[in-house]
């Protein structure tokens, strides 16, 4: 699959490139506000109707950008399946969990009655909720975020798609239940053998999870490389910042390195590279030149005049 | 920081014994209740704070660890007197905290102040940060004319690094971590001798926390603050305390250093939350401990040792007996009875 | 929830003996009915014995306790104009008065909510401008004006309609409800549009909306299935105010189309100062109100499993 | 049965009766006095279309006993509307206590003045059950009737009058609409409360009461066994209305036959459509302003005076009721007959000497109130604007006040001045207006507005007199003390009653208030 | 309403964005102020300069009668130039008397929807700060005030205290007041709850600096909307008021007024009538366009 897609009218993402291969598990990671969950909301054109995409998107080759509504309906879900970051809003309030469950099953599986009731039991059983009969008569308030979290995961497991995106799928949640949710993901993952794409700023909850990483900083991916690689060698300044910037718990205390200043604005971007003005590489080349990505090594393409040059 | 106003020498500046805040609340009924009960709920005793004990001395950070609903807020709240305690006592420079709202609850908010985990909802939308961060030198009726007020205002925001450039934006204008700076700057404007703040980065990301934290370190630095840090997320509190409470279920499991305690955890619970925390850098044979269940109801504290249904290693005696903060050696104290000396050997 | 449900009923009997208590006093201090019902011309002897059949010469106090004693037996009262029962006057008329304000009410919610709708899901658009014109426009329009424009057009110029009353033989007939309840209906429509508007711009713009879409639901079916039971919670607030003029609300249509409605009948009471048929009526305005706030309160919980469980607040009107 | 095909009519009202009861005991007003001649059946009538002379009703001829008696023959064949015969016993029984004057005295009997006592025994809210008078009916009743001691049955057929005090105007009162109606003394007593036969009274006029809902609809029927001829139409529907242009838009859609009260410029409105015509005109009654001496503005008879001169009263016939009435010879009426002052008017419009008075009263400006009621009567508002303007042209500044309730406008209470009000001839001499309303025991001087002693003794004449050229030098002197001298009030206008209706249906209006449906009266399309 | 739609979102960013030169200085001012709503603003600023110059503005005094030239149509009626508007039913210059109506009527609504306002702030701000039985107080008023018909109160106040425009303006003050009241006792618990209003306590402000100074300002937007609503329902309030008697009364005058007397004269003479309506329709639209405006202009976050 490769997708190829850029946004204008709204100047929010400069000609996102990225691709996943079938199997894959994909991490996105970036600032708040850098359009990792947009990049996506684009793709399944979630963004409502006056939203103005423009590229390309291709599955399994064929675009869908043109599709009709109820075209891109039954891509959604059953082919690409979303979760989003804050599952207590994400989940209807008025509605419970189990009718929300069934609805999707009934939407991508076709099945009736009885057989429907099964089959959420049995997905709710699957992302490991206890007592999951039970639990499809309950509301999402009355649930943990964790639970939420789980049954948003048990809602896109009911299209069976080849890709999942996850976006942001424990920020909202205690460590401890992070860390069930992404042994869930990653045990889903093996089962499956769908492709799997983590968005998140976390760099840590990337690590864990995924094989490839993809760095966007204001509206452009600005960095690719194999997760390994990335943490050990990252070329883009911002990455690195980004590695600074994470405390950790078991090297020796440091003064972290917080990245200075802010992400610029969507629609006021700088000239040249975004990333320029907080760069501490920067020069004047990059106040003007757009830095296109571009391969450093196997598998691993940056976006940076600075790091580009010198790794060469 | 005046020097008037200083901790009794001595004594630690915060202290705090058998902390307890208890709510009541109604539980459903069961179906074998009666109609009453069945509409009404069951009264019961939420116990969201049980028997808590610390001393901060001034100008440390004592951060306070624990999952989601283990009491952090609830103890932070009490201590500042912003919550009555049902039990226990809190001393700050040896005078009593209550949370009667008097004239001497209002001096007392100079001297302990607060900083919220959203910055954005604890801000009022529609002032500029300058007229947010000179408000309580106005409620204090500090500085002679408003003039002057923002000028202080002014400066110490510029201290927290926010540029005058960016003093005169709304709050929604601000990223994340300028907002807490904000935050950061009207709670220390009163230059008050101790600051809770209530887990401060979680609602930041990456690279703004990690200025945030900075931050912090260097205020506690250039003003000799005393920081109650509240937190889940162990990087952080790692990062910035001198000591640390693990907090599970209203009561503190295990308290010491932060490099020892992260490096060595004695708690079963703190492995399970040291193991869970993902990084880029974690050592690939490290296992992490994966914990079922979902956190208890702190209205329905299982009996014995609270942790006990979600312990990989739980004895029988987990279940019948409460274990007690007991001292482990290395200026660790830890509530398990797996620590219990006969067993610490094993661990 | 029992103690809540007390505490409601408690100040539900606050509310209705301070609406009785006030009216008493309104009523009884500012005008004599001898004199607004014998008519000016009647001789001041007539006045006398009147207001002395009446009792209405005992002391102030006096008559108010005697009308708490009275109530409290179940008596509501006499009519001082008729000297029927007050209650049964009320009651007589409430069929009439329902006839065209039920249908209305529910006509205002057959055209109101899908018209809000529309407009939100086209916000911006044309049509939007056009409904909330509209809207702008119904609910500025005094029910009067657009009462007589329906006759005129409708009864004088098309012959479709009769123009008032209740028909033959006084009883209730459809084509005579026709444009009352139109009448009734089309302005209160116009303020149910703008709230189910704005409620429901409110919900499209939730996450969960989002997440209906990301499952492969079809626009119509998010919109049916998530959108609109969500936006109904701030309607209900709206449609609850309106059961509250169920019973009395009418006064201008009822006289506009000669409608022999609980309305007027209060109008004429209060213009009489008959204490006793302004009191009943009241009792069942308060009586509608109180029921419809804790009909309000049970929808929204049955609408809102979050209502449920605590006592949430609501914000907002 | 055959089938009935007789028409159903019916008339849009603005109100049937004020008061919820179908009785004039209780309803002293002009639309009570619309509806009940056609329930009623009086004693004797006037000629209602024509020149209002008093014709033979229940009673087929009268004479004169003595100045306090009058002897009546009854109609043989009047039915009530239950069937039965109409007896001297029922006449009566309709003058008795027990329908009429409960426990009160006439009059001059004993030297009584006092005429009520009230029942102090009620309860607080008790209303009147049983056959029990309600207190005020006594009350009016004696007002009608104020020295009424009895009424003799001679035999079957005959019935006396008898006065307690001589009195001219006997015949009078008998013919005037609303004293002297005739009920079934069965039916009365068999009433389960005084209230109940209110809704329902079984009397003997050409039509009974069907179904009466107050403010909603009073439905009457043909009373076939009626003794001026069965009725030829099957039903008369009365339904309250009361909005004008609901009336007219009903008249204009085919909803109602008739309907009243309505304001001359909705005339043409109506006319506009040639199927449709107005009809009506001048009724016995005449619209007034009424002064209070006392306010301190009025006290000096020559701003009264200026009040009156100041008024264009034609201007105001014209351009309000579009010249289809007219100003009358002030508060009398050419029914009056011999009593009528052929040399007398209101005081003529000459704003010069309104101005004059003014002046040389000293008047410094202040405020007169003028209390107005919202369209109590037809035009009231805009009259009252007028009034206003005119005044002020005047140099008077008169200040207009909206007032709710005729209590708030007869309510003393220092600022009462100048008020609305209208008088009625109920039957053909003076003392049924001039010194009914404004004599010593009428409203205007009960009230405390206003006091003439000479007009006073001079009332007394009136009543009192059997002396025909001392009553009329009496009312001639009257006239000039309450309208020139001392004003008590000044007459604006005729009132005017308009009745819309299809041209198709021939029926004539009358200028008694009544709406005449009996066959006589009234000829549908196609008969 | 603004805030949460995406498109609308989209739309105001775009705007900005691709508007570079003297078109987009254009482009934005009609962004910020779409034409509706500086129709709106012309429209109010139109109405309270007629307010203001009434007497200077109105060619002849507003009682002058003419009783030859009764219902004389407008101009564009057929009439003549002497009554632009036309003559009503005793001859007076129906544009002197709208003039004098917008007076009266934008007097009585504005200051009774101030006060309104304020009445019922200050009870919701009572009830969410004390809670408890003053919660309860409170919640009962409301309820009196809802089932309590308003013509009774109007009665009440106007029988007690006789009828002064004053008084008038102050009895209108009591329409409405429970829709701000339910809004703003609302909106403070839950600032309270969460967010800037405890926030601003736990600093040490006094209520009053916390309810005046920052929950104020923070739920007025949504006042705002309800004020938009009551603003009308007053108008016509008041015209139905004077119909019972207890409004505002000849000789003076008021839209609601025009309208009520006018209703009579819908078929023969139909200018009395339309034209206040019309400028009850078109300042009740100008109101509500720019109430939501505001809203969103006040609301920082929104812009
Ligand atoms: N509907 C919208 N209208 C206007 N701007 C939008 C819209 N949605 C997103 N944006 C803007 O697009 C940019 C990218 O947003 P996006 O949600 O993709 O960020 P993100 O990387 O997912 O951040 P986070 O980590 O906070 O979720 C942001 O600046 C955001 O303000
Ligand atoms: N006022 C209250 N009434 C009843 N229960 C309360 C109240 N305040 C807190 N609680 C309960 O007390 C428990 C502890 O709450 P607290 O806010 O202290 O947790 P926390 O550790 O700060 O959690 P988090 O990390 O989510 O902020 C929770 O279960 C909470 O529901
Ligand atoms: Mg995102
Ligand atoms: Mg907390």
């Amino acid at each position: 699959m490769a997708f190829d897609n850029g946004r204008r009218h709204v100047p929010v993402l400069h000609g996102v490139d990225m691709d996943v291969r079938p199997g894959e598990a994909v991490g996105i990671v970036g600032e708040s506000g850098c359009g990792k969950s947009v990049t996506w909301l684009a793709v399944l054109r979630l963004l409502g109707r006056r939203a103005w995409i423009g590229g390309e998107v291709l599955l399994d080759g064929r675009p869908i950008q043109d599709l009709s509504d109820k075209a891109i309906a039954r891509i959604r879900g059953r082919r690409i399946a979303m979760i989003f970051q804050d599952p207590a809003s994400s989940l209807n309030p008025v509605q419970r969990i189990g009718r929300q469950l069934a609805e999707a099953i009934r939407l991508h599986r076709g099945l009736e009655g009885a057989s429907v009731q099964a089959e959420a039991r049995r997905l709710l059983d699957r992302v490991h909720i206890p007592d999951p009969a039970q639990r499809l008569n309950a509301y999402p308030h009355e649930l943990s975020g964790g639970m939420n979290q789980r049954a948003m995961i048990a809602m896109a497991l009911a299209g069976a798609p080849d890709l999942l995106v996850a976006d942001e799928p424990t920020t909202a949640l205690d460590a401890t239940i992070q860390a069930q949710i992404l042994d869930l993901l990653q045990e889903i993952r093996r089962d499956s053998g769908m492709a799997l794409v983590l968005i998140s700023h976390d760099l840590g909850v990337i690590a864990d999870l995924c094989e490839r990483v993809m760095v966007m900083y204001a509206g452009r991916v600005v960095e690719a490389a194999p997760v390994r690689t990335l943490f050990d060698s990252p070329r883009h300044p911002y990455t690195t910042g980004l590695l600074a910037a994470l405390p950790d718990l078991e090297a020796p205390r440091r003064r972290l390195e917080a990245i200075p200043g802010t992400v610029p604005e969507p629609g006021h971007l700088p000239r040249g590279c975004s990333f320029a003005p907080r760069c501490s590489l920067a020069d004047e080349g990059c106040a003007v030149l757009h830095p296109a990505l571009a391969p450093v090594a196997p598998a691993h393409r940056v976006a940076c005049l600075a790091t580009a040059e010198g790794g060469r | 920081m005046s020097a008037t106003t200083g901790p009794r020498p001595g004594g630690p500046l915060l202290e705090v014994r058998d902390l307890a805040c208890h709510f009541p609340v109604r539980l459903p009924g069961r179906a074998d209740d009666g109609l009453a009960v069945r509409l009404l709920g069951r009264p019961g005793v939420l116990r969201a704070v049980d028997g808590v004990s610390f001393a901060l001395p001034a100008g440390r950070t004592l951060g306070i660890v624990g999952e989601s609903g283990c009491g952090k807020s609830t103890t932070a709240r009490t201590v500042l007197g912003l919550q009555a305690a049902s039990a226990g006592e809190v001393r700050f420079e040896g005078q009593a905290v209550t949370a009667r709202r008097n004239g001497a609850w209002r001096a007392l908010r100079q001297r302990m102040q607060m900083v919220y985990q959203d910055p954005l909802g604890a801000l009022d939308r529609r002032l500029p940060a300058l007229s947010q961060v000179a408000e309580p030198l106005t409620v204090f009726g500090i500085g002679a004319s408003r003039a002057e007020r923002r000028a202080r205002a002014a400066e110490l925001l510029e201290a927290v690094g926010l540029s005058p450039r960016l003093q005169g934006r709304y709050p929604h204008e601000l990223s994340g971590g300028q907002r807490q700076r904000v935050v950061l700057a009207r709670a220390l404007v009163l230059e008050p001798s101790l600051l809770v703040c209530d887990e401060p980065t979680s609602a930041l990301d990456v690279s703004i926390q990690a200025q945030v934290i900075n931050l912090l370190t260097d205020l506690q630095a250039r003003f000799g603050v005393a920081f109650l840090l509240i937190s889940h997320d162990l990087k952080v509190v790692r990062q910035v305390s001198h000591e640390v409470a693990v907090m599970y279920l209203g009561r503190i499991v295990e308290q010491g250093a932060p490099d020892d305690l992260f490096q060595a955890p004695a708690h079963p619970y703190t492995k399970a939350l040291v193991s869970a925390i993902p990084s880029p850098w974690r050592k690939e044979g490290a296992q992490r401990i994966v914990l079922e269940g979902d956190p208890p109801n702190p209205a329905k504290v299982p009996s014995g040792c609270a942790f006990h249904p979600r312990c990989p290693w739980a004895k029988p005696v987990c279940r019948t007996e409460a274990p007690v903060l007991t001292d482990v050696g290395g200026g660790r104290r830890a509530a398990c009875h797996l620590l219990a000396p006969a067993a610490s050997a094993a661990a | 929830m029992l103690r809540y449900l007390s505490l409601r009923g408690f100040r539900a009997l606050v509310t209705i003996f301070l609406v009785l208590s006030f009216a008493f006093i309104i009523l009884r201090l500012s005008g004599d009915p001898a004199l607004l019902i014998l008519s000016p011309e009647a001789p001041p002897q007539a006045i006398e014995a009147f207001r002395k059949g009446w009792g209405l010469d005992a002391p102030l106090y006096k008559q108010y306790l005697g009308y708490f004693i009275n109530l409290a037996e179940g008596n509501f009262g006499q009519s001082m104009r008729d000297g029927r029962p007050a209650l049964d006057l009320v009651l007589e008329r409430i069929p009439a008065t329902l006839a065209i304000t039920i249908p209305a009410f529910l006509l205002k919610i057959a055209i109101g909510v899908p018209a809000g709708i529309y407009a939100a899901l086209n916000r911006n658009s044309f049509a939007d401008r056009a409904v909330m014109g509209l809207s702008v426009a119904g609910y500025t329009m005094p029910s009067f004006v657009l009462g007589l424009l329906l006759v005129l057009l409708f009864a004088v110029n098309l012959g479709w309609l009769p123009s008032g009353g209740v028909g033959e033989d006084g009883r209730l007939q459809i084509e005579n409800a026709i444009l009352p309840v139109l009448t009734l209906a089309l302005g209160g429509a116009a303020i149910l549009a703008r709230f189910t508007r704005s409620a429901m711009l409110e919900v499209l713009g939730q996450p969960y909306i989002r997440t209906a879409s990301a499952k492969g639901l079809v626009w119509r079916q998010v919109v049916s299935g998530h959108a609109l039971p969500n936006a109904a919670i701030p309607t209900v607030t709206v449609v609850g105010f309106m059961v509250g003029s169920l019973i009395a609300g009418a006064v201008v249509v009822e006289s506009v189309f000669s409608w022999p409605g609980v309305g007027r009948l209060l109008v004429s009471a209060v213009a009489n100062r008959d204490l006793a048929v302004v009191q009943a009526v009241l009792l069942l305005v308060a009586a509608t109100m109180i029921a419809s706030n804790l009909t309000v309160d049970a929808l929204y919980s049955w609408i809102d499993p979050r209502l449920r469980s605590g006592r949430g607040v609501k914000a907002g009107g | 049965a055959e089938a009935d095909n007789r028409p159903t009519i019916t008339v849009a009202v603005q109100q049937v009766v004020n008061s919820g009861a179908l009785t004039p005991l209780r309803e002293q007003s002009n639309v009570g006095a619309r509806v009940f001649p056609m329930i009623y059946a009086p004693l004797i009538e006037l000629d209602r279309q024509g020149d209002l002379s008093p014709q033979p009703g229940i009673a087929e001829s009268w004479r004169r006993i003595d100045d306090r008696t009058i002897e009546l023959t009854l109609r043989e064949g009047a039915t009530f509307h239950n069937g039965e015969p109409v007896t001297a016993e029922d006449v009566a029984f309709s003058f008795g206590p027990e329908r009429m004057f409960g426990d009160t005295k006439p009059l001059g009997v004993d030297g009584q003045t006092e005429t009520i006592t009230a029942d102090e025994s009620k309860s607080v809210l008790g209303a009147a059950t049983g056959p029990e008078l309600p207190p005020e009916v006594p009350a009016i009743a004696r007002r009608l009737w104020p020295s009424l001691k009895e009424v003799q049955i001679v035999d079957d057929r005959t019935v006396r009058f008898v006065n307690a005090v001589p009195d001219l105007t006997m015949e009078g009162r008998l013919a005037r609409s609303g004293s002297s109606e005739i009920v079934s003394k069965k039916a009365f007593l068999a009433a389960k409360d005084w209230a109940s036969w209110a809704q329902a009274p079984v009397s003997a006029g050409p039509f009974k009461v069907k179904e009466f809902k107050p403010d909603n609809v009073l439905v009457l029927e043909a009373h076939d066994g009626y003794y001026g001829g069965k009725p030829s139409v099957k039903e008369v529907r009365y339904v309250v209305v009361p909005e004008v242009s609901a009336r007219v838009n009903g008249l204009l859609s085919g909803d109602y036959e008739f309907v009243t009260d309505i304001p001359p410029d909705q005339i043409a409105t109506v006319e506009a459509d040639q199927k449709f015509e107005i009809v009506g005109g001048p009724v016995l009654n005449h619209r007034l302003i009424v002064f209070d001496k006392n306010h301190p503005q009025l006290a000096n008879p020559k701003i009264r005076q200026a009040l009156t001169h100041a008024i264009d009263r034609n201007a105001i016939v014209e351009a309000l009721w579009g010249g289809r009435t007219s100003v009358p010879a002030g508060l009398q009426w050419e029914y009056y007959a011999d009593m009528f002052v052929d040399d007398w008017a209101v005081p003529e419009y000459d704003l010069e000497k309104a101005k004059q008075l003014v002046a040389e009263s000293g008047y410094d400006g202040s405020p007169i109130p003028f209390r107005v009621l919202n369209n109590y009567y037809t035009n009231q508002v805009l009259t009252s604007q007028i009034l206003a303007e005119m005044w002020k042209e005047a140099g008077l500044n008169v200040d207009l006040q909206m007032k709710e309730n005729w209590q708030q406008i007869m309510e003393k209470n220092g600022d009462r001045a100048i008020r609305d009000w209208s008088n009625s001839a109920p039957f053909s001499d003076p003392v049924s207006s001039l010194v009914n309303q404004h004599g010593p025991n009428g409203v205007q001087q009960q009230l405390g507005e206003w006091t003439n002693a000479e007009f006073n003794t001079l009332s007394d004449v009136l009543e009192k007199s059997t002396d025909p050229a001392e009553r009329k030098a009496a009312f001639a002197r009257m006239l000039e003390i309450a309208e020139r001298e001392d004003p008590a009030f000044t007459v604006l206008h005729r009132n005017v009653v308009f009745y819309g209706k299809p041209k198709a249906i021939d029926w004539k209006w009358s200028p008694t208030f009544a709406m005449d449906f009996r066959a006589d009266n009234i000829r549908m399309p196609g008969e | 309403m603004a805030s949460v739609d995406d498109a609308g979102g989209l739309d105001r960013l775009s705007g900005a964005a691709e508007a570079p030169g003297e078109r987009g200085r254009i482009a934005r001012f009609l962004e910020a102020c779409p034409p509706l709503v500086l129709f709106g603003l012309a429209w109010i600023a139109a109405m309270l300069f007629v307010a203001v110059f009434a007497d200077w503005l109105a060619p002849y005094k507003f009682t002058a009668m003419d009783l030859r030239a009764r219902l004389a149509p407008p101009v564009f009626m057929g009439g003549s130039w002497d009554h632009l508007l036309g003559t009503d039913e005793l001859g007076r210059d129906v544009l002197s008397r709208l003039f004098v109506s917008i007076r009266i009527s934008l007097l009585i609504a504005f200051a009774s929807t101030l006060i309104s306002a304020f009445i019922g702030v200050v009870l919701g701000f009572l009830a969410a700060h004390f809670r408890g039985w003053v919660e309860q107080v409170v919640l009962t008023l409301i309820d009196f005030q809802a089932s309590m018909p308003f013509m009774i109160l109007a009665l009440a106040v106007l029988a007690f205290f006789g009828n002064t425009l004053a008084l008038f303006v102050c009895l209108m003050g009591f329409y409405g007041w429970e829709r701000a009241a339910r809004i703003a006792r609302g909106l403070t618990i839950a600032a309270n709850q969460q967010g800037y209003a405890g926030a601003v306590r736990n600093i040490g402000a006094s209520p009053f600096r916390v309810y005046v100074l920052h929950v104020l300002p923070n739920i007025a937007s949504t006042l705002i909307v309800s004020v938009t609503l009551t603003f009308p329902e007053l108008i016509l309030l008041e015209s139905g008021l004077s119909f019972l008697g207890l409004g505002v009364q000849p000789p003076m005058t008021s839209l609601g007024n025009m309208v009520g007397y006018g209703r009579d004269y819908l078929q023969t003479a139909p200018w009395t009538l339309l034209a206040p309506s019309a400028v009850i329709v078109l300042t009740t639209f100008s109101i509500s366009m720019v109430g939501d405006w505001l809203r969103d202009r006040l609301d920082p976050t929104l812009q």
